[in-house]
């Protein structure tokens, strides 16, 4: 068996992690601004506001992604939102039904009264310009195949503008197309909880005012679940979270003085 | 004819977007719904038909060379069985075809996706020297980052979170604005390009 | 312990061989995944666009209009003989097109615009001292524009302007791929919960 | 019920619907009249107006650039690092006598333009292969992207004057999942051991995989994308890579397609104007806090 050095850095990073969670310790953390002006948006929408969250993402970042998601619906649930739920990615579909039904249960919320998931629909660009000419003649029928005009919580919901705004649960750049095309055409107040590779390419749109506001990765999870006053996974990875970034800090600071030291040698000799 | 005909479809389409986004009429909007939904949409899964064919055929002919036979057997035997599964049980939550995804498909994903955390490791220990001064600038701010964004960051000092947050909305965010607005630039001008056919590297690039 | 999780850990399992390297038990695995989200996804298109958009509102509703996508896609399947190849680049030319068409005002409006508005702000505050934040932005974003400017060589003042482009450049990307190392330690993080609550239960 | 709602629901169940075309006659008969009555309907909406003169400037800088007489031939263009290496990538592998593999990543779809400039790309990348006999492998994770590749890689080669040597699987559909696509290309580059890997196009997650996968083969790797966020990997890990626009420029400046060249010119003259409006409208913004005239 011939390791070479990339080897020896993935075990390294295998045994950091699993002895800390192992541990079972969880840190203190602080809340970021960012995830503190979610929760105030949340907490400022009046009772009965409705609002679409929207699973853009793949099954392949659900370890990131439900930590986000349940802090999200959780809040949601208990500010007595409506909520609609949808999928612009097919992988998501199913996991956003499962999340909302585990987390509506938590609150005894109805289905159809309280929150209704309307699944997924192909092509987002195209679901979401459609969904700001009608909701219901794009998803003429909710995910198990009620139509959606029985359903209480979809009276009065035509477009957009009947709506407090759209959260999309994203992993990738699909909130974007929200940004630009929901909010740039149709005017709807765009905000994202996604993971922390995103945040960076949200930025300027958070600037701009384009996205209202966002919460990101595992660790905003966690500020988000200190803020509702309920833990969640989020703040059991944390210091899984805080190892790995001190083992990538060491590798980097290990590979510059390996890299100076040979420089100096090539020099010397 | 070979040309020109899709060319001509291709401009019909553009121009016809392009228009069609400029007004807010019901008949607009139901129009650009039309393509942008339905024959988007059902061109697609055709495509998908012919993708899968290939695949098949790609397949096929490996496993009748004998390259790599078991593995291909085990591709197709995978392939197929999502479309038997969902025949006989539906595609709903509890179905066999949910329970391939859910334990099958998923995890493997998930863990693919999990590779990941190993590579950015390696690339870390291997890649990322202070070899130049644009590099030190790309190192130091990784590191900023990589700190605040753990809690030993707010040990440290109690302005490292601040800065840091600094540095990601202030420079950060403006060149990620400037490649914004580049990338839309270039969209813009490509997009129009292949309107107008003077692009047509999609119809196999320059005429010989 | 149940089938599901022992298939979903075995498999996991199996995914992360490769990080060692290629080899046998990683190829079965890569190959099942690759057939079976092939499969997945098939079936998805199938339900949500072939029956729901085609066939049912065709032939169930009778929507004869729905005749002329049909028709565009089943040129799709003019690839399969070399003589009729070229017809589908018809369908092609749909996509493409009506994408082109799209994208223009989308990438002016919400991407050049809305970017260019949010840039403009004053650089002294109401106080009278000056705006930190407002100049780094422009100055930002006016440095990396210029980096990214192709039609001459990048000497004297571009060339200055363009080196500080640069530098934006390596702090954004910096900073994104502490984010991005973030992300991925959570990804794997969740992973290690599964095969160490589920698979294993060393831990709750 | 009365008229103006009859018309407005009428007006929603014929369109919002999306059955315009297959609505029965009378709704149809309706519809007309309802036109030709001139009812209430923004055929332009002037919110939008901003867009439309930003568009017919973008247009009129294009059409100048591309079919002006003094404009044309002059479009020269400072180096760009990873064209080089795009030459000298292919020059191994063929030295080497093994494969290229070329992947337009995971994000893009065909309408996308980095998809377009990648094409463009790996049109004069396929050409070379041809001459030289080298073996081309593009593994895509979008039937539609495979379709037109297939065009392009097969036209190159006739160009070149090989067609016999173009081999239609070696352009594969691989899954349309991100990783399942990842696998796919990871299990490719282990096995086929490719001298050199073009990562061009649009890239999310998978980047970093592939990346690391080529490394570790010890693979030339070029990349280029327009993913702001894979861009920081592809800079540690790859040998050479195209940031964001680079990747359209360099697709003129490899095809030497003047009109390729025109438009990275188009572009320059919309940043020189945007960078004039950014320093305009700031001045004015410092002097007059009040006005918001660049607000769009």
């Amino acid at each position: 068996m011939k390791l070479e050095s990339r080897h020896w850095t993935f075990f390294g990073l295998a045994v950091v992690v699993v002895i800390a969670m192992l541990s079972g310790f969880q840190p203190e953390i602080t809340v970021s601004p960012d995830t503190l002006r979610m929760h105030e948006y949340i907490e400022s929408l009046p009772e009965g506001s409705k609002l679409i969250i929207s699973f853009d993402h793949e099954a392949s970042s659900l370890p990131e992604i439900r930590p986000l998601a349940v802090a999200l619906l959780r809040h949601a649930f208990s500010k007595n939102l409506r909520l609609i739920g949808i999928a612009l990615l097919s992988e998501g579909t199913g996991v956003g039904y499962g999340l909302m039904q585990q987390v509506a249960a938590e609150y005894s919320k109805e289905y159809g009264v309280d929150y209704v998931y309307l699944g997924f629909k192909p092509q987002y660009i195209a679901a979401i310009l459609s969904m700001g000419q009608s909701i219901p003649a794009t998803f003429p029928e909710d995910y198990v195949g009620q139509p959606v005009d029985q359903l209480p919580l979809m009276t009065g919901v035509e477009t957009y503008d009947d709506l407090a705004g759209v959260i999309s649960v994203a992993d990738g750049s699909l909130t974007t197309h929200w940004i630009e095309y929901g909010g740039g055409q149709y005017g709807v107040r765009v905000s994202a909880f996604g993971t922390a590779a995103m945040v960076t390419t949200y930025d300027p749109y958070l600037n701009s005012d384009q996205m209202y506001a966002m919460v990101g990765g595992l660790r905003g999870a966690a500020e988000y679940e200190k803020l509702i006053e309920i833990g969640g996974s989020g703040a059991r990875g944390m210091l899984a979270q805080t190892c790995s970034h001190l083992y990538v800090i060491l590798l980097i600071v290990i590979g510059n003085v390996l890299y100076f030291v040979s420089r100096r040698k090539g020099r010397s000799s | 004819m070979r040309r020109k005909v899709p060319q001509f479809v291709c401009a019909l389409f553009g121009i016809l977007l392009f228009a069609l986004y400029f007004s807010s009429h019901p008949l607009a909007r139901a129009l650009s719904q039309l393509v942008l939904v339905e024959y988007w949409q059902i061109i697609f899964a055709f495509t998908l038909l012919v993708g899968v064919v290939s695949f098949l055929k790609v397949n096929l002919k490996s496993i009748e060379r004998g390259e790599d036979r078991p593995y291909r057997i085990v591709s197709l035997m995978g392939l197929l069985s999502m479309p038997i599964v969902a025949f006989f049980w539906g595609i709903k939550g509890g179905t066999p075809f949910m329970w391939i995804f859910e334990n099958i498909q998923v995890p493997m994903q998930s863990t693919v996706f999990a590779l990941l955390a190993f590579f950015v490791v390696s690339a870390s220990f291997r890649g990322f020297r202070a070899r130049s001064v644009s590099a030190s600038v790309l190192l130091v701010s990784a590191l900023l980052t990589l700190l605040a964004r753990s809690d030993v960051g707010g040990l440290l000092s109690e302005h490292l979170p601040v800065v840091a947050d600094w540095v990601r909305n202030n420079p950060s965010m403006s060149a990620r604005r400037a490649i914004l607005i580049g990338i839309g630039l270039g969209s813009v001008t490509t997009s129009l390009r292949v309107i107008v056919g003077i692009e047509r590297t999609w119809l196999g690039g320059k005429q010989q | 312990m149940d089938i599901s999780t022992l298939v979903a850990g075995i498999l996991t399992l199996a995914i992360f061989t490769f990080l060692y390297r290629d080899n046998p038990i990683y190829k079965m695995a890569e190959s099942l995944l690759i057939g079976v989200s092939i499969g997945y996804f098939l079936v998805i298109t199938w339900t949500n666009s072939l029956m729901d958009l085609l066939f049912n509102p065709l032939f169930r509703d009778g929507r004869l209009a729905l005749v002329i996508p049909l028709v565009l896609g089943l040129m799709m399947f003019g690839r399969f003989h070399k003589r009729t190849s070229a017809l589908s680049r018809i369908p092609i030319a749909v996509l493409i097109g009506s994408g082109a068409g799209v994208a223009i005002p989308a990438m002016l409006g919400a991407r050049t615009l809305a970017q260019m508005s949010a840039t403009v702000s004053p650089l002294v505050t109401e106080g009278g001292g000056l705006n930190i934040s407002s100049i780094v932005i422009l100055l930002g974003v006016l440095c990396t524009l210029s980096y990214f400017y192709f039609s001459r060589e990048h000497r004297g003042v571009l060339g200055q302007s363009a080196k500080a482009g640069t530098w934006f450049l390596m702090v954004f990307f910096g900073t994104t791929f502490g984010y991005t190392v973030m992300s991925r330690m959570s990804t794997f993080i969740g992973r290690v919960e599964f095969l160490l609550s589920d698979f294993l239960r060393l831990a709750n | 019920m009365n008229i103006s709602d009859a018309t407005e629901r009428s007006i929603k169940n014929l369109f919002v619907a999306h059955r315009c075309l297959s609505c029965d006659i009378q709704e149809m008969s309706f519809l007309i009249i309802l036109i030709l009555s001139g009812v209430e309907a923004d055929w332009f909406d002037m919110t939008r107006f901003p867009v439309l003169v930003s568009a017919v400037i973008a247009f009129a800088i294009v059409f100048y650039t591309t079919y002006h007489r003094k404009s044309r031939g002059k479009h020269k263009m400072r180096q760009i690092p990873g064209l080089k290496a795009v030459e000298e990538a292919i020059g191994r592998a063929t030295e080497m006598a093994r494969p290229i593999l070329f992947t337009p990543g995971w994000g893009g779809d065909i309408q996308r333009p980095t998809t377009i400039a990648s094409m463009n790309i790996l049109s004069h990348v396929a050409q070379t292969t041809a001459v030289y006999d080298c073996q081309l492998v593009y593994p895509t994770h979008d039937p539609v992207i495979m379709s037109v590749a297939q065009e392009v890689v097969a036209e190159s080669y006739a160009r070149a004057g090989y067609s016999e040597r173009f081999r239609e699987d070696n352009i594969q559909y691989v899954s349309s999942s991100q990783f399942g696509y990842a696998a796919a290309v990871d299990g490719l580059i282990s096995r086929l051991q490719p001298a050199s890997i073009f990562l061009l196009g649009t890239f999310e997650a998978e980047s970093l995989i592939l990346a690391e996968t080529g490394n570790s083969i010890g693979a030339i790797q070029i990349a280029g994308t327009d993913s702001t966020i894979q861009l920081s990997f592809f800079i540690v890990a790859c040998d050479y890579t195209l940031i964001g626009e680079e990747l359209f420029a360099a697709s003129g400046y490899l095809s030497k397609d003047e009109s390729i060249l025109a438009s990275v010119r188009s572009q320059d003259i919309m940043k020189v104007l945007i960078a004039a409006f950014l320093v305009a409208a700031t001045i004015w913004a410092t002097i007059d806090s009040n006005s918001t005239w660049w607000v769009f």
